[in-house]
């Protein structure tokens, strides 16, 4: 019951969205609505701690530990970009670059969004789980295109046509994996758990095609290596509260979607050659990311390849498995949404007040704006890895991980890799946060929500890693539970 | 009579190919969304399931008659002049159509290693039909040829679920249907603007967001 | 009590023959050049002069060039006291061993050098960048030299180097690099010239350039004092049975005449060039040291 | 699972540290308040306190934590404080930069220690350094190679050994003085602990290259350090390259402990790592005193170059009493605490000498030669430092007005210098307790070990002593004969006040004076096979003829920073720009990618 509550919320606030016209009314509405939203994710999960059985509702929705979690993971940064775009949508009004009827389009396309996003991880059927993730490329195309200049267009059609192919993929995959389960037991379904049942008597051979489709057409919308291409234009491009929603959550969700299809391929055909294959791309994408930060001159595209860089350390600790490299990973998977959308956030006022993405132009951001700076700069450690906060217990996770299932020299690389990219972040964000501050520079203080978005999401930066909540041991135990096992 | 739609639905793909102009390329789109229809209606003919019947005259009123009209409206008003913009000759395109075809036959028969010839035979055309439009969204520069080679990619795929896996559960096709409407709307949607920005939809000008 | 009565004999004679010897070795320069020369008392009537006159002091100095003649003659008289020429005194045998000697003399240079920056001009500053220069190449050597025969005595406890009475080509290899190092050290002719103020060539003489009157007269007593102590190492090292006091003037009495003739037989190096006379006498260390290392 | 509660460990050796952090914090905290009352606002200031606290209370945790994890995350917030310290005063340029590459190099060492941690975890299962201690006594031989070379050059790092010491001379001076001095003095020593707690009490020296190996670099870093301290002209470098120089006298010491301790000769492994870790405090103190003393001449002057300042002897008397005590200890002049330490380290490398022989005792003499020369070199860079600074004429307008630092500068320079001499007259107390520390330290604990006959006279071998007490003594007695024996006999010296000899020439002014560069410049000679010196000579001519003025400009290349570190950023950054054009901006080629990779892994799928 809880779960079609979640659900509604987006729609409802999209409908409310859609009628109401003063938009003052319409983002305080909305924050509340998410401020619930997270309020029930939460009470779901000790629900779910409470009683451990999956909760299925008319067959179509499905949710288990892995969807608790990131459906948990998606509210938090859901109310976040909620609280964030309340205050980034009426400073645009104030200051006129924004109008009224594009900020009423904001926020009907953003509740829509939302809810692709949550539709995603709580489907058991694996088509309507393709279905789902094509939805939110569709409604995010929009969002990317905002703007409506030539920049916003091309990166929209980019990462439109881009994502559509890698989908298309996927779903070829898709299909070849219920060819599959037809072939080898005769029954005709796309549901998930048929696939677990009866894994083991799979045919291999149609398996490992199949899984390689899925890993490239999901790996697209994921953002892995060479499929990477759109990510750096559309994050860009996109306004920073959605460009933050696409890094901290819909990267994640495509990684929700290969994480599902590995078990079913690791209990046919065991663990190596999905993980070799996760490695592979996992240190790819690190490499492509360190290589194109260093050379980096626009901010925003600078976080955009650190979202790579850490999507392609999440699958390497998928794909080092194990407890540990599972437990890591997902941790990973909320430390990073919870830091890159801090990041985005910052980045975004600092764009608005030296309005330009370029790293030259923006200069003393701790003098001009100096909570935000501050802000940045806890979040530019945190990405490094630094210790008092949470990324780099995670990372720890990964690397011990690694160390103890024997990949001892990809672990010393995926470490170089990860030194490289701080290096470059470093050397790119010390003259942007310090340094002098330059004259004729109109600065406005941040509005509250804003700060409140950036205090709220600092808080589980730092907390993150230390003082794991009861709530994550409990719910990453019962994931280790089901995906350990193999 | 399996034979003559193979070799129909081969046949348009190629002529997709080896189109020089918009309207040929959307008139070969509709043909090879006839054929597919027709196939669909075999398959419901063999099966007698009410579901496949419905679905077949989806197919026709969508892919045959809507959607080829959605884009002869689109290509009229952006005023562009019919020609498809190509990185390589239609002949040479044509070449490299036939090897995909022979690659894509390899896969389906390692995938579809113990199964009767005509499984494999439908494997390899949906196999083929799926490259082909990745192809054509590679070396066509018009950005409708992108939208067209994207369609015929999901042609390809329906034929693949249909022919090999007896077809998806209805809610999941219904969802695609809808999907792929939406799809092509938006992609519109996009043309216009970028018609109206760069002036004229040739895609190799959107290159200015590099490294 | 004897002992006692023995070390401060051993002190006063020290003290009193050390203006002796550089009279002595300017003597015989002067006999084998055949001229007459001053006589061999000729340094203290220098000393007594230096005692009786006023002292001009520049105005840039600070306290550090009116501390310096004390801290040098001080430091120059304690490694005295630690030589066991004459006799074995025990009570100083605690205050170090032979290393202690070189790390005094340093004391003594470091302040020499300041106070040769101190007054402003440009001789001090030369005359210390050089000294520098060569006191930093000497000090391993030396160290070197002193390592070899320690070794060869078993610690360098200055009672058992004294004691031990082993010649062996190491013993012979370290005292000639000694001398070496005593040339330098004493600012003799290859490394530097005493009798000049010449700036080109002048290392010692430029830091003492400001002095005047007593200051001036307690340095020169301290380069006396330096070049016995010198002396008296290498006669310890190179001839060691012969022990008791005629057999120690005897040995003095060589080495000046040693020292005499290679100031004759050689003229000044170019600064740099003292660099490779200095390294030869490294070279000559390490010799002794190999040569000890095999055992032959 | 990580969250695991991490033992704090009280052992000798942590307590020892702890010392050592403790006698430099004090002053450098009261010294901080003086220093930075004039420069920066009231919050800046409070900032930079508490960052200080964070960094001392960082650097406590990082030698006294008992579990491996608990000690990186430690030893990351040291680092990270450090940083935020060194961009302190962040609006000038090059202190953002040395920041940053203080950083990176930091973070490197730290991935090092990681991988060394991961694999030692690997084998024994758990962090804790018992349970590492008593597991990897079974680790294979090649394994215990590997992790020792990564524990080194990851401690290298934060100590400054010499291929990778390139961000001290960049990070030191950049920061505030206390800051700098806290870093040279104790951060990092705290490397060095490292190196003693990892390798020799929990890894266990294994083989006989790993001791050499650590002399060998020991030397270098003692010759490179000197050599380019020598060359220096801003004061705060000079200061962080010679300790750049003193670390590799500690490490002399540590080193030569391991050899010893795999040779079975445990006195001398006992006495090389007293050695050691005397030098250790004593460079902490007299290196804090200094850096101290450079902050008061730059807050007094508002220049760092020696060769503007000049007579600040007589406008700041104190700060340069208590310079003059830092560089005589820096020099091993005897009285002080520096001479004792290097003689202690000769007499170790002697007793090596004697008991061992063939190529160890030449390769011991040789050891024992080059610190002998880096000792000289050190009194000649200090001698420079000193004489150009506070001697003779002021240079320049900012040096003639010098004024004297405020009193609570003085405080913490006084309490430091105290230390000096403390440490130097009492030397044998302190040996005395610092060999039960080495005794702890190198994991042998024997029974009574003691390198002090009483507490006067230091005595490391039955026949060798050395009384600092009794040398002083001496040294008075015999400086007091001298003062009232010449008084009495040729009575009070009458000394007249004139002008500095000038050869007739109508009046000497500051130009005539040696400059710094001059000084230094027959070293520059002797070894411009390491430095390769450029100098220019230009004549600005009126006319033809007629030549107004000369123009000489010289530098040397630093050869470490110019050849391979400039060449590999160089190079990562090209493959960076190479890698650009991955994202060279068309559809086309990004759709190409993806049907690349599906055909590839169609092809190669047996591989996976």
């Amino acid at each position: 019951m809880l779960l079609l509550v979640i659900i509604s919320i987006p729609l409802l606030l999209a409908i409310v969205a859609g009628l109401i016209n003063k938009t003052r009314l319409v983002s305080s509405l909305i924050v509340l609505g998410y401020l619930i939203g997270l309020v029930l994710s939460i009470a779901l999960a000790y629900h779910f701690l409470a009683s451990p059985q999956p909760i299925s509702l008319f067959n179509i929705f499905y949710a288990d530990a892995l969807s608790i979690f990131f459906v948990f993971t998606s509210s938090i940064i859901v109310f976040a970009a909620a609280l964030y775009s309340k205050g980034f949508i009426e400073l645009g009004l104030e200051t006129g670059q924004l109008s009224q009827r594009q900020a009423k389009v904001y926020f009907i396309l953003f509740n829509i969004f939302i809810f692709s996003i949550l539709l995603v991880t709580i489907v058991s059927n694996l088509g309507l789980m393709w279905v789902a993730i094509e939805i939110t490329t569709l409604v995010s195309a929009f969002l990317v295109g905002f703007y409506n200049n030539k920049n916003a267009i091309e990166a929209a059609w980019k990462y439109l046509i881009i994502c559509s192919v890698g989908i298309i993929l996927a779903l070829l995959g898709t299909i070849l994996f219920s060819y599959a389960l037809l072939f080898s037991t005769g029954i005709r379904s796309l549901d998930w758990n048929d696939f677990i049942t009866v894994a083991h008597q799979l045919d291999p051979n149609i398996i490992k095609v199949a899984f390689i489709f899925i890993l490239v057409g999901y790996g697209t919308k994921a953002g892995l290596a060479p499929m990477h291409t759109w990510l750096p234009d559309a994050h860009s491009q996109a306004i920073s509260p959605i460009s933050a929603l696409l890094s901290g959550v819909l990267l994640k969700t495509s990684l929700y979607a290969i994480l599902r299809y590995s078990l079913i391929i690791n209990l046919c055909i065991g663990k190596s050659f999905s993980s070799h294959l996760f490695i592979f791309f996992g240190l790819l994408s690190l490499l492509v990311a360190a290589g194109l930060i260093l050379v980096q001159k626009d901010i925003k595209r600078l976080l955009a390849y650190s979202s790579i860089e850490h999507v392609g350390i999440i699958l390497f600790g998928f794909g080092v498995g194990g407890k540990i490299g599972l437990y890591g990973a997902l941790l990973h998977i909320f430390n990073h949404a919870v830091t890159k959308s801090l990041l985005f956030f910052g980045a975004g006022n600092l764009v608005e007040v030296f309005a330009s993405h370029r790293l030259e132009k923006i200069r003393g951001c701790l003098r001009v704006l100096p909570f935000t700076g501050s802000m940045v700069l806890l979040g530019i450690f945190a990405l490094a890895g630094f210790p008092p906060f949470s990324i780099f217990f995670s990372e720890f996770t990964i690397l011990i991980a690694a160390f103890t299932g024997g990949y001892a020299i990809w672990g010393s690389l995926l470490l170089l890799l990860i030194i490289i990219t701080f290096g470059a972040i470093l050397f790119h964000f010390s003259n942007v946060l310090l340094g002098e501050k330059p004259e004729n520079l109109k600065v406005s203080p941040e509005p509250w929500s804003i700060k409140l978005a950036f205090i709220f999401l600092l808080f589980f930066v730092i907390f993150g890693g230390m003082a794991l909540p009861g709530l994550f041991d409990g719910l990453f135990r019962s994931i280790i539970g089901v995906f350990g096992a193999s | 009579m399996e034979t003559f739609l193979v070799l129909g639905l081969l046949g348009s793909t190629f002529a997709m190919v080896f189109s020089k102009r918009i309207s040929a390329l959307i008139g070969n789109f509709a043909l090879q969304s006839f054929f597919l229809c027709l196939f669909s209606f075999m398959e419901a003919l063999k099966g007698n399931h009410l579901g496949l019947y419905l679905i077949s005259g989806l197919i026709l009123v969508l892919k045959v008659i809507l959607i080829p009209q959605i884009i002869r409206y689109v290509a009229v008003n952006i005023k562009s002049d019919e020609n498809l913009g190509f990185f390589i000759s239609p002949q040479l395109s044509l070449v490299c159509a036939l090897v995909l075809t022979y690659l894509a036959w390899l896969l389906a028969s390692t995938v579809f290693m113990g199964q009767p010839i005509l499984i494999r035979i439908f494997g390899a055309t949906a196999f083929s039909m799926v490259s082909l439009g990745i192809f054509l969204m590679i070396f066509r520069i018009i950005a409708l040829a992108q939208v067209i080679g994207l369609l015929a990619m999901e042609n390809g795929i329906f034929l693949l679920a249909s022919a090999v896996s007896g077809g998806m559960p209805f809610i999941v096709e219904m969802a695609i249907f809808f999907d792929i409407f939406v799809g092509v709307v938006i992609l519109g949607i996009f043309i216009f603007r970028i018609n109206k920005l760069f002036v004229g939809i040739d895609v190799s000008k959107l290159n200015s967001l590099k490294g | 009590m004897p002992n006692a009565l023995h070390f401060f004999f051993q002190v006063l004679v020290l003290f009193v023959c050390a203006p002796l010897l550089s009279g002595i070795i300017t003597k015989i320069k002067n006999n084998l050049r055949f001229r007459r020369g001053p006589s061999i008392f000729q340094p203290y009537f220098n000393l007594l002069k230096y005692f009786s006159k006023d002292e001009v002091v520049s105005v840039h100095a600070s306290w550090i060039f009116k501390i310096t003649p004390y801290i040098v003659i001080t430091s120059t008289t304690t490694a005295l006291l630690m030589l066991p020429v004459l006799f074995y005194g025990r009570p100083l045998i605690f205050m170090g061993d032979f290393l202690v000697i070189i790390f005094l003399l340093s004391l003594g240079r470091f302040f020499l050098i300041l106070a040769g920056l101190d007054p402003a001009t440009t001789f001090g500053g030369m005359g210390s960048s050089r000294e520098m220069f060569i006191a930093s190449f000497v000090e391993p050597v030396a160290m070197l030299a002193i390592f070899a025969i320690a070794l060869v005595a078993g610690s360098t406890n200055l009672q058992t180097i004294a004691q031990t009475s082993t010649i062996n080509t190491s013993t012979i290899m370290a005292s000639v690099a000694l001398f070496l190092v005593a040339l330098a050290e004493t600012s003799r002719i290859p490394v530097d010239n005493q009798e000049t103020h010449l700036e080109l060539t002048m290392i010692h003489e430029a830091m003492l350039l400001e002095y005047s009157g007593r200051s001036l007269g307690l340095l020169e007593l301290a380069a006396h004092l330096k070049q016995i102590l010198f002396l008296g190492i290498i006669s310890l090292v190179a001839f060691p049975a012969f022990v008791g006091i005629q057999f120690f003037i005897l040995k003095i009495l060589l080495l000046c005449l040693i020292m005499a003739l290679t100031e004759l037989s050689m003229a000044k190096m170019r600064l740099f060039r003292a660099v490779d006379f200095i390294a030869f006498a490294g070279i000559l260390s390490i010799m002794a040291i190999i040569a000890l290392a095999l055992g032959v | 699972m990580l969250g695991s509660a991490c033992p704090l460990l009280l052992d000798p050796l942590s307590l020892f540290f702890g010392i050592t952090i403790f006698t430099l914090a004090i002053p450098t905290f009261i010294y901080s308040f003086g220093y930075l009352r004039g420069h920066y606002s009231l919050s800046k200031i409070w900032m930079g306190q508490i960052l200080f606290v964070i960094f001392i209370l960082s650097m406590l945790a990082v030698v006294t934590v008992g579990n491996a994890f608990a000690f990186l995350i430690v030893w990351e917030i040291m680092s990270l404080s450090s940083y935020f310290l060194v961009v302190f005063d962040s609006t000038n340029k090059k202190s953002i930069e040395a920041g940053t590459i203080y950083l990176v190099m930091t973070h490197i060492g730290t991935a090092l220690l990681t991988i060394a941690f991961l694999l030692m975890y690997k084998h024994c299962g758990s962090f804790d350094f018992s349970v590492l201690h008593n597991a990897l006594i079974s680790l294979p031989e090649r394994q215990k190679d590997i992790i020792f070379l990564l524990l080194l050059f990851g401690f290298g790092t934060k100590a400054g050994i010499v291929p990778l010491h390139i961000w001290l001379p960049y990070a030191h001076p950049q920061a505030p003085s206390h800051i700098s001095s806290l870093m040279s003095g104790v951060m990092i020593k705290t490397a060095l602990y490292g190196i003693i707690r990892f390798i020799i009490l929990i890894l266990g020296v294994n083989s006989l290259w790993w001791g050499e190996l650590v002399i060998v670099l020991a030397c270098i870093s003692c010759l490179v350090g000197v050599i380019y301290a020598l060359m220096e002209q801003d004061i705060k470098t000079l200061l962080a390259y010679s300790s750049v120089e003193n670390i590799g006298i500690i490490l002399l010491g540590i080193g030569s402990s391991m050899l010893f301790l795999k040779l079975g000769a445990s006195t001398l492994a006992i006495l090389a790592m007293t050695a050691g870790l005397y030098h250790l405090i004593n460079h902490a103190v007299f290196k804090g005193l200094l850096f101290l003393g450079a902050g008061s001449i730059y807050n007094a002057t508002g220049t760092r170059n020696i060769e503007k300042l000049g007579g600040l002897i007589k406008s700041m008397p104190w700060t340069a009493a208590y310079f003059l005590i830092g560089s005589m200890a820096i020099s091993a002049l005897p009285p002080i605490n520096g001479f004792i330490s290097e003689w202690l380290t000769l007499i170790m490398l002697f007793l090596g000498a004697l008991t061992y022989t063939g190529g160890m005792k030449i390769f011991l003499c040789f050891t024992a030669a080059i610190l002998a020369l880096t000792g000289g070199l050190a009194a000649a860079c200090f001698t420079k430092a000193f004489g150009i600074t506070f001697l003779a004429q002021p240079r320049s307008a900012r040096a003639q007005d010098a004024k004297e630092s405020s009193l609570s500068m003085n405080i913490g320079m006084g309490i430091l210098a105290f230390f000096c001499i403390a440490l130097g007259l009492g030397a044998a107390y302190f040996i005395a307790l610092i060999s039960s520390v080495a005794n702890f330290a190198t994991g042998l604990n024997m029974a009574k070990i003691n390198f002090s006959l009483n507490p006067f006279v230091v005595a490391p071998h039955p026949h060798i002593f050395l009384s600092p007490l009794l040398l002083s003594g001496i040294l008075i007695i015999i400086a007091a004969f001298f003062t009232l024996g010449l008084r009495l006999f040729f009575g009070k010296a009458k000394v007249t006040i004139g002008p500095t000899w000038d050869c007739g020439y109508y009046k000497l002014t500051h130009r005539n004076e040696y400059t710094a560069t001059g000084f230094s410049k027959p070293f520059r000679l002797a070894f411009s096979f390491f430095l390769f010196p450029f100098h220019k000579v230009q004549k600005i001519k009126e006319s033809r003829y007629h030549i107004k003025s000369f123009a000489y400009e010289t530098h040397t290349t630093k050869i470490f920073l110019e050849y391979f570190y400039k060449n590999f950023i160089a190079g990562i950054f090209g493959t960076g720009k190479y890698m650009r054009n991955i994202q060279a901006g068309s559809i086309h080629i990004y759709l190409g990618y993806i049907c690349l990779t599906i055909l590839l892994l169609l092809v190669f799928i047996g591989w996976f």
